[in-house]
């Protein structure tokens, strides 16, 4: 299954701005952000506290739609989705 | 119209695209770049899509909300100096209630909803804006 | 800078004017001849002297109360066609709340105490504006 | 006793816009409007009602300061004084 991992400001300087997965069938968003975390330690410092939380900052959409850090982070990933991360908003 | 660009661009074509016979009232918000604290400049970086189509469901929002009757949004990215715009919103509307309102809600809910950032870089170095 | 004239204006030039690099927002107001009601054009109509002592003290208390970094002010008298502009308000701040509420409290004094007068001329006659 | 009269909008349009009035030292705004209303018939009509009490939108500044068009009406008039006569503001 592919996966596309957009990253934006912060996240984009530590992860590069887009790269494709290839992912088992029935990976979460959880899963996916430890798989990260894993590859990339300056990410795992920038996106989790110490008790492997995610930090509060940390923004993520699938598909261009804001998803609830706390509470979506269970969801599995479908085939083709676009994972996007970033940190709070700045525009204008 | 809703773009977001490189390009610096003409708040006076905005304005001119925003006139009509039955709009009395064009309010204009020009966001520029502050020297706060020793900035130099300004990276402005966008989720281009993203933004474009959060963009355009607030245009719609505040056209419908206020009867504007027209919007016009540019919103730059890349490297921007001190003094040089970032943003500008321009709405009209019959009247002038309306205009500013449209205008103030398209730019709070940019701010709020469009995915876009702003990495300050000045003598004290670089940082973005927002993050903690 | 604040005027009075019959002369049509660069809202362009007033916005360069306003923009400073310790100005993050600058707020702009356009007002012009809306075709309601079969109007046609509009005679605008001054106590010259007094109306720019009244502006320039509507000015002054704007930047106070807001904090204000420049303010532009233009308004034009004489006969002015549908879509041509009646009067612009240029304000600049640091920051955005401050710049969109000194333009929305110009304007509307402007309206209640400058000494100006609209006369509308369309397919239905002539009538001044607020006269019952 | 030498006094200026203005009148704006509708008021220009029936007395001028300007004119320079010769008058007894007494007089007061309310005497001097009196005097304009018996010189010009069409300025008693659209200043003043059927009671002969001054309309509620005919508004006046003496020197460039609004005064009550209520209160001030018995306020003597002095050498050099300037009197506008307008209907309600409308600019913007």
């Amino acid at each position: 299954m592919l996966v596309k991992v957009l990253a934006f400001a912060g996240f984009r300087e530590i992860l590069g701005k887009e790269r494709e997965l290839s992912l088992n069938e029935s990976v979460t968003v959880k899963e996916l952000l430890a798989e990260l975390a894993v590859a990339t330690p300056r990410f795992k410092e920038a996106a989790f506290d110490e008790s492997g939380a995610l930090r509060d900052y940390v923004l993520l959409m699938i598909n261009r739609k804001l998803i609830d850090s706390r509470q979506d982070l269970s969801r599995p990933l479908q085939e083709g989705d676009e994972l996007a991360i970033f940190p709070p908003l700045a525009g204008g | 119209m809703i773009e977001i660009t490189e390009k610096d661009f003409s708040l006076d074509e905005m304005i001119k695209r925003a006139r009509s016979k039955d709009a009395g009232a064009i309010v204009t918000f020009l966001g520029t770049v502050r020297d706060d604290d020793g900035i130099e400049r300004m990276e402005v970086e966008a989720f281009l899509e993203a933004a474009q189509a959060e963009l355009e469901a607030i245009e719609e929002e505040a056209r419908s909300r206020f009867s504007l009757r027209a919007v016009e949004v540019v919103h730059r990215t890349g490297s921007l100096a001190v003094g040089e715009s970032i943003v500008a919103i321009v709405c009209s509307a019959g009247h002038r209630e309306a205009a500013f309102s449209g205008c103030r809600y398209i730019i709070e809910e940019l701010k709020k909803r469009a995915p876009l950032w702003k990495k300050e870089i000045g003598d004290k170095g670089e940082r973005w804006v927002g993050r903690t």
